[in-house]
């Protein structure tokens, strides 16, 4: 049904954005109420929706560009799924950062770009159309770009470049693939695929690969990932923002649109594209947990984590089997959850103990237990350890591979699973069993930073625990799946 | 047709005034002409947004007797984006031309000037007839050249004798193209051409022609007077020539090859045009890439941008089966025409309040602008945004179409061109963008009035939300469009 | 016949032109250079004017619009040599000086 | 939303309560008195399983659908697992230093029990594959308790063979529900036989479990773990723990036969060379270790022959090798050569039913062991006691070797007393259950053709190692295989190369690049050349255009 709840629903984050930018620095009690305020409104209009598109219905929202440039927003399971993961984590992360950086300066400034970003992502969920969907691709770059930036040291400068220099030639290339596809077909909406006997398979090849890398460059994918670990200069609420709810998950939601509204499974079948794309989410994943393995910075070695783990949704996909398809649908909330757990507490040890460096965790556990606890849960989750989050994703992974006929993806699973607890264990090990080296200390008697990586961590156990009722996550993928969405 | 005629003769009159009035009366009297003339373009719109192309013959004398002057969308469309960067750059003049900061000289010529040029152009847009455009584009040149040279300074006379040089002899190539085509047809209309008998001459004239109007449009390689003249010139000058100057001779080029001679579009002539607008993209990118100076780098990027528009020959009419418009290349071209105007302007207002407040465009001078002046900051990363291609800007959309028609037409290498172009774009605008934001904060010396920051917000906004409202101005351009936009060459 | 003349003669004050305008780097003589090609551009219009029966009273018109904004141009362009050679003391463009 | 459960709690609690007990240290204040608690935890186990294992839940939304029930075989072993881990963590408890370590201790000792239970209870593969999970990554923890060198280096390997383990296990798993399309254990079970991948399913099905049932060659940990885990540590992971592996293979490995003789040739290997090799152990925990592998290498063999007594000799085997570890425990806290008799003693009796001495439980084990599995296996059956009373002998004389050390605890007897009563339940259960358990006659046990055939291989064993301690055996470090690897030199596979990170360009060329356009710029400024370039423009488009029309 036509309605103005997708507007809204963009507008939650839009307006505060808005808003927000020409706050005076020091007004920080208005900014907050701003930013929370709209996070809650945003959950509230989720849930609102929920159960009438849990019924198969639909929320639309068109604005006609220049002719043939429709953006069309659209509130469908799927949207809901990226969404509500996006607002929940925005809600957290918000009060993180809040707490995170105080009375610091350029917060307006922060703020600002911080919940454009998640307007961004939320209309990119929201896109029913391929040239909407780009539009808000791009918008997600402009506005991630300042937050990377943000400190304005030499490299967060130099991280921001370097995504730039990523970014862009990306967008580029989705750009020329939207053009050169719907040159032929026509303005895409997600909704009705469409007919492409137009093109010859070669071009729909070389489209299709265009595709990939302009939303693989956001997903990570090797060898397009560089500016994920370099972006590791941010502050931690934007890590946590980039690695958990925005950026690479726009890409692998971007992976996920393309495969399944754009050419279909079975398209990507007769093409025999699929095959490939899962082949480069396999080696990108042994890949990043490989260099994770070589970092001893704890954010360097979650931001290649992050490479690794989002190229399970991009398998997802490419196997083109439901299984699957829940599997990876249900990572893109699953790692979201770890994943952001890890990374708030990073920033916990970084800024109440100093520690930047995994050498530095040693004894950490007794200092911070709350901080180590959440970290632990989520590396355990990273691992697949049952009944973990991780643990469920990669059961129905790899359930839906076997089901694909491509048993290899198996020793896939296998060998990152191994990578993860070998980068992940050490840190553990580290942070209860070694001694707290001399001179060293800290504590996690800051709520606002503690609070948010307790819940996401009790969040990580309870999909795992509850993964079987019909309101988590992995029952909401099953319905989208059901409801005839992907192969 | 009453907008029509206001359209030319206010800003006329609005000149006089700001010679003749006493000292104190001129400014206001030139933003009132100002004010009035943006009322009567936008008012020339609507009416033909509502009646169609309106049609006026001067005197009541017919072509080929007579002149014969036409507002279809697309002139009428220039206007109004003539009238907006005008009417900005009349606002911005108001602080940045007082005789306090520009010296007497340049404060009592900027007004006259400006509003000359601004009739001038108004006439490009409507005029029909061939020679008078030649008069127009003359005058259009002299006023140009004369805000060039306006702050009197060494460099900026030699700037602009280099430009009068390069514009004058495009004036006479066009003068000698307008003379055989005479000899040939005995007539200069655009409408009466368009249904005349082929001529062996034609080729020769409408070589020539075209010749003089790269020149002052400043393709490669004819481009190089550009960046000095603009550069050399106080901002609001560069403004206009940067903005508006070239759109005029491009606007006839268009109506020459699109409008009066399509029967003479040769293929190779058409994919000569566009590769020089391709390598005038990639040239403007990488010398702009070279600069050190704001000013030049916004100068060097407006040889880029209008590098774009030149894609248009080839790509016309390339639009394929599966559109839901025609003439898309077309449309993406005077999209582009229109965008790049705004956000050009911008810039380049932007580049003057640096100068005033910091009296230096050096990026290493410019480090943490936007902490003193934000406005400025985000009013440039506005209109950076617009020329990058990014969405839902209007320079994104005029890339769309463009590009759709070039794959539609299978003529992937244009569609490269407009990626690389965006790509170059964003990285020399990255160095300002970088320099602007950095984390110093700039003290200005100088206090900037939040009115006059307001301004070049203001346009770059604009430029976005010809993006985001694109559909009207979409609607409004295929009014009166010549057929062979949606044919093609 | 006095048509062709007129024609020729036309044809030949724009090659002098050109080649002054091309040659000389000393900008008064680029000024001449481009009254020459202006009044040869002119001269053959006027040729071209007489066609067939009787004269076109439109090239006269024309051609005096043009002469005018000629002499503005130039008057300009002069304006702006002497401002150069006031202000840099050179009547060339800068490094051109002395090229042939 | 469909209902929270259905079916009777019952099962649920006997794994909720450890669980329970497992959070309480979480409080600084209440870890001793959680320590204290240990002892509880496994009794509602206890009492389910002497009930009989009633009852069966379901909880449709915990997890991805968890069932819980207990078959047959898994109530036995449900018993004996509840009363190893209960001795145990009486002995546990009295003897545990307390403290922080003794917090984490309680913690993952309850967790690693719930385990423990779970795999005997769970009716879904994935309730299955978490409570093995459980069991053997907590256990972890009981492993490294000590933080010495010995027991950080036994607890990694331990820890990366466990891991492993999971992984194997969970690939096979998943190649099992793909084809069932169900997580039922029975229907996963019975999905294997005509799964696309059933064979490679299989396989790594009992890799995953060989590993925790200390299978050779995957067994490696087993001698490690043992002597360096806390005496309460090594007893329930040496009784209790492997049996984990084996109830997995009971419920799981499907009826095909191709896999059984694997089965059979690594668990003879296993049954006949770890005991010999245990002969060159020194640490008596060592050496029951190997003792411990070499008796699961005769249940695998069991399992392989599809032997009905499985469960049973299991049943025996957990709580005589649990007395046994507990036995060391307490030699070491014994301070009066009277204790050390006693313990002596004890153990003795524990060996003697172990190998199989004719009227004990082992005897009977070993009786209904051999039932249906061929002569062959019999044979090979009978032939083990030699090689058992051989190091288990061994054992015995280590022990008595054993040091003292002065730690004075109050409750020694008491202690001593639930030893013995595991001991005697060893060898007086296997009476008991003797009808319901196996199809033999009462009274065969007490034929003399038996009794002989289960003396003479003792005595045999008692020649040998008569002979044994006459030569000097060689001392090797525990681990045997693992000592052999060089496993050092896989560290560095792990260290690849570190490629460059992408830049936004590699400045040089760029800047020679702009550059050469600056010039060229300026070469284009010169009139002459811009002029000549503006006329020839003029030319060819006209040229263009002439040609073209």
């Amino acid at each position: 049904m036509t309605t103005a709840l997708p507007v809204l629903l963009l507008m939650t984050s839009l307006l505060p954005a808005g808003v927000t930018f020409f706050l005076a620095q020091d007004s920080h009690a208005l900014r907050n109420a701003l930013q929370l305020g709209g996070a809650v409104l945003k959950l509230a209009l989720i849930i609102w929706m929920l159960f009438a598109v849990a019924d198969g219905a639909a929320y639309e929202a068109e604005f006609p560009l220049a002719p043939g440039l429709v953006v069309l927003l659209r509130v469908d399971a799927l949207a809901l799924l990226f969404i509500s993961l996006s607002a929940t984590l925005w809600f957290l992360t918000t009060i993180y950062a809040i707490a995170y950086f105080g009375t610091k300066a350029e917060l307006s400034r922060f703020f600002g770009f911080f919940s454009l970003c998640v307007a961004a992502t939320t209309g990119l969920a929201l896109s029913g159309s391929l040239i909407s969907f780009f539009i808000f691709f791009e918008l997600l770059t402009l506005s991630t770009w300042p937050l990377v930036a943000h400190k304005q040291d030499k490299p967060s400068l130099r991280a921001a470049r370097v995504y730039f220099a990523y970014a862009l030639p990306g967008s580029a290339a989705l750009l020329w693939a939207i053009i050169w596809l719907e040159s032929a077909t026509g303005p895409v909406l997600f909704t009705e695929p469409p007919d492409l006997s137009g093109l010859d398979p070669a071009a729909l090849r070389a489209i299709f690969a265009l595709f990939i890398i302009g939303v693989g460059v956001k997903a990570g994918l090797v060898p397009l990932h560089g500016w994920l670990p370099a972006a590791m200069a941010a502050p931690a609420p934007v890590s946590a923002l980039l690695h958990a709810v925005a950026v690479v998950k726009a890409g692998a939601f971007g992976v996920v649109r393309v495969v399944y509204d754009v050419f279909g499974a079975e398209n990507m079948t007769a093409l025999g594209v699929g095959v490939p794309l899962a082949i480069v989410a396999s080696f990108t994943i042994i890949w990043g947990s490989v260099r994770a393995l070589q970092q001893d910075e704890i954010k360097k070695r979650l931001a290649f984590s992050t490479v690794s783990q989002v190229s399970y949704i991009v398998l997802g996909a490419a196997l083109a089997s439901p299984l699957a398809m829940i599997g990876g649908l249900v990572h893109l909330i699953h790692q979201g959850l770890m994943k952001i757990t890890l990374f708030f507490c990073a920033g916990i040890f970084d800024e109440r103990a100093g520690v930047k460096r995994i050498d530095g965790l040693n004894g950490m556990g007794a200092q911070m237990p709350w901080t180590s606890a959440c970290f632990s849960i989520g590396a355990l989750g990273m691992i697949g350890l049952p009944p973990l989050a991780g643990f469920v994703s990669k059961f129905y992974l790899g359930l839906g591979a076997l089901e694909a006929g491509a048993p290899w993806v198996l020793a896939v699973l296998l060998a990152s699973t191994f990578l993860n607890a070998a980068y992940f264990l050490p840190i553990l090990y580290r942070l209860w069993f070694l001694p707290l080296a001399s001179g060293a200390k800290g504590d996690d008697r800051a709520p606002g930073l503690v609070v948010p990586a307790v819940v996401t961590a009790a969040a990580t156990v309870g999909v795992g625990m509850l993964a079987a009722s019909p309101i988590s996550p992995l029952g909401w993928a099953t319905l989208i799946v059901t409801q005839g969405y992907g192969p | 047709m009453t907008a029509l005629v206001a359209g030319l003769t206010l800003p006329l009159l609005a000149a006089f005034a700001a010679i003749a009035l006493p000292m104190r009366a001129r400014v206001p009297a030139a933003l009132l002409g100002a004010g009035l003339t943006l009322a009567a373009s936008l008012w020339l719109a609507v009416v033909v947004w509502q009646t169609g192309p309106v049609t006026l013959s001067l005197g009541g004398w017919q072509p080929p007797i007579g002149i014969a002057l036409r507002a279809d969308g697309l002139g009428a469309a220039l206007g109004v984006m003539t009238a907006l960067v005008m009417t900005a750059v009349a606002l911005a003049a108001r602080h940045e031309m007082a005789a306090s900061v520009a010296g007497p000289r340049a404060g009592f010529g900027f007004w006259p000037l400006m509003l000359l040029l601004w009739a001038t152009m108004n006439a490009a847009f409507v005029s029909r007839d061939l020679f008078n455009l030649y008069v127009v584009l003359e005058l259009i040149t002299l006023s140009a050249v004369a805000l060039v040279a306006i702050s009197g300074k060494a460099e900026a006379i030699a700037a602009a004798l280099r430009y009068l040089l390069f514009a004058l002899a495009g004036s006479l190539l066009y003068l000698a193209g307008v003379v055989l085509t005479y000899a040939a047809h005995g007539t200069l209309d655009i409408s009466l051409l368009a249904a005349r008998m082929a001529a062996p001459s034609d080729a020769l004239a409408l070589g020539l022609m075209t010749a003089g109007l790269l020149v002052k449009t400043a393709l490669f390689p004819f481009h190089v007077w550009l960046p000095h003249a603009h550069s050399a010139a106080p901002a609001p000058a560069s403004a206009l020539l940067s903005a508006l100057v070239p759109k005029a001779s491009l606007l006839i080029l268009l109506r020459l090859w699109f409008e009066a001679m399509p029967d003479l579009a040769a293929p190779a002539a058409l994919l000569t045009l566009a590769s020089l607008g391709a390598m005038a993209v990639i040239w403007g990118g990488l010398l702009a890439l070279a600069q050190a100076r704001l000013k030049l780098i916004v100068a060097y990027s407006t040889v880029a941008q209008l590098g774009y528009i030149f894609l248009v020959f080839p790509l016309a009419g390339g639009d394929g089966g599966a559109q839901v418009w025609a003439a898309g290349a077309w449309t993406g071209a005077i999209f582009q025409t229109l965008s790049h105007g705004l956000a050009k302007a911008a810039m380049f207002l932007v580049a003057g309040i640096y100068l005033v407040a910091m009296g230096s465009d050096r990026l290493s001078d410019l480090r943490g602008m936007a902490r003193a002046l934000p406005m400025t900051g985000f009013a440039f990363a506005l209109a950076s945004i617009t020329l990058m291609g990014l969405p839902p800007s209007g320079g994104f959309t005029a890339k769309y179409l463009l590009m759709t028609a070039a794959f539609a037409s299978g003529q992937w290498a244009w569609a490269l061109v407009l990626a690389a172009g965006g790509l170059l774009a964003a990285a020399y605008l990255y160095r300002p963008l970088a320099a602007i934001f950095a984390r110093e904060s700039a003290v200005a010396p100088r206090a900037i009035p939040r009115s006059w920051q307001a301004i070049p917000l203001g346009l770059a906004v604009l430029s976005v939300a010809l993006g985001l409202l694109s559909s009207v101005p979409f609607e409004f351009l295929q009014i009166g469009r010549p057929d062979p936009a949606a044919e093609g060459l | 016949m006095s048509l062709t003349l007129f024609a020729l003669t036309g044809a030949a004050l724009v090659g002098l032109g050109v080649y002054g305008l091309l040659a000389r780097p000393h900008m008064l003589r680029r000024i001449i250079a481009f009254n020459l090609i202006g009044s040869g551009l002119f001269l053959f219009f006027g040729a071209a004017a007489a066609r067939g029966t009787g004269l076109d009273p439109i090239p006269q018109a024309l051609i005096i619009t043009g002469i005018v904004v000629a002499l503005s141009a130039s008057a300009l362009a002069v304006g702006l040599v002497v401002a150069l050679a006031r202000s840099s003391g050179t009547a060339y463009l800068p490094d051109e000086e002395g090229r042939l | 939303m469909n209902a929270l459960y259905s079916g009777s709690l019952a099962p649920f609690a006997v794994l909720l309560w450890p669980l329970l007990i497992g959070v309480v240290p979480v409080v600084p204040r209440w870890r001793d008195t959680a320590l204290r608690l240990l002892p509880l935890a496994p009794l509602p186990a206890l009492a389910f399983a002497m009930a009989g294992a009633p009852g069966a839940v379901v909880f449709p939304d915990l997890m991805l659908g968890v069932e819980l029930a207990a078959g047959p075989d898994s109530a036995l072993l449900l018993g004996m697992t509840a009363l190893v881990w209960a001795v145990a963590g009486w002995y546990g408890a009295q003897t545990m230093a307390r403290g922080r370590e003794a917090g984490i201790f309680t913690g993952f000792w309850c967790l690693t029990l719930a385990g423990n239970l779970g795999v005997y209870l769970a009716a879904d593969i994935i309730t299955f594959y978490v409570a093995f999970a459980a069991v053997s990554l907590a256990a972890w923890f009981l492993v490294v308790h000590d933080r010495t060198k010995a027991a950080l280096g036994a607890g990694r390997v331990y820890i990366t063979l466990a891991v492993l383990g999971e992984a194997a296990l969970l690939t096979g798993l998943m190649i099992g529900a793909a084809q069932a399309e169900d997580l039922q254990i029975a229907t996963v079970r019975a999905a294997f036989t005509d799964a696309p991948l059933g064979p490679l399913g299989v396989g790594l099905l009992i890799a995953g479990f060989g590993i925790k049932a200390g299978m050779v060659p995957l067994h490696v940990w087993l001698p490690l773990a043992h002597p360096a885990a806390p005496v309460a540590g090594s007893a329930v992971l040496s009784g209790a723990i492997v049996k984990a592996g084996l109830i997995g293979m009971l419920l799981l490995l499907p009826e095909a036969t191709g896999w059984r003789m694997v089965l059979v040739v690594l668990g003879l290997l296993g049954a006949f060379g770890a005991a010999l090799w245990g002969l060159t152990q020194r640490n008596p925990k060592a050496v029951l270790a190997y003792s411990t592998v070499s008796q699961m290498g005769l249940l695998l063999v069991l399992v392989g022959a599809g032997s009905q007594g499985v469960a049973y000799f299991a049943l025996h085997h957990g709580m005589a090798k649990g007395a046994l570890f507990l036995c060391v425990g307490m030699m070491m806290l014994a301070t009066s050569p009277l204790q050390r008799r006693a313990v002596l003693g004890l153990a003795g009796s524990a060996v003697l039913s172990v190998a199989g001495l004719p009227l004990t439980g082992g005897a009977l084990a070993k009786l209904a062991a051999k039932e249906g599995v061929g002569d062959m296996l019999s044979l090979a059956l009978t032939l083990s006691s030699v090689t058992t009373t051989l190091v288990l002998g061994w054992f015995l004389f280590r022990l008595a070797d054993l040091p003292a050390k002065p730690a004075q605890i109050p409750q020694w007897r008491g202690l001593f007393a639930a030893i013995a009563g595991l001991a005697a339940l060893a060898l007086a259960l296997p009476w008991l259950l003797w009808p319901g358990a196996v199809a033999l006659p009462r009274g065969y046990p007490f034929q003399p053709a038996t009794m002989l055939e289960g003396l003479w291989p003792m005595l045999l064993g008692l020649v040998a190692l008569a002979l044994a301690r006459r030569l000097a055996l060689p001392d090797y470090p525990p681990g045997d295989v693992l000592v052999f690897l060089p496993t050092q030199k896989l560290r560095p596979v792990l260290q690849l190369p570190v490629g460059r990170q992408g830049r936004l360009y590699r400045k040089r060329p760029v800047l020679r690049l702009l550059l050469m356009c600056k010039l060229a710029e300026r070469w284009l400024l010169h009139w002459p050349i811009a002029g000549s370039a503006l006329m020839g423009a003029a030319l060819a488009f006209a040229a263009m255009v002439w040609f073209a029309v």
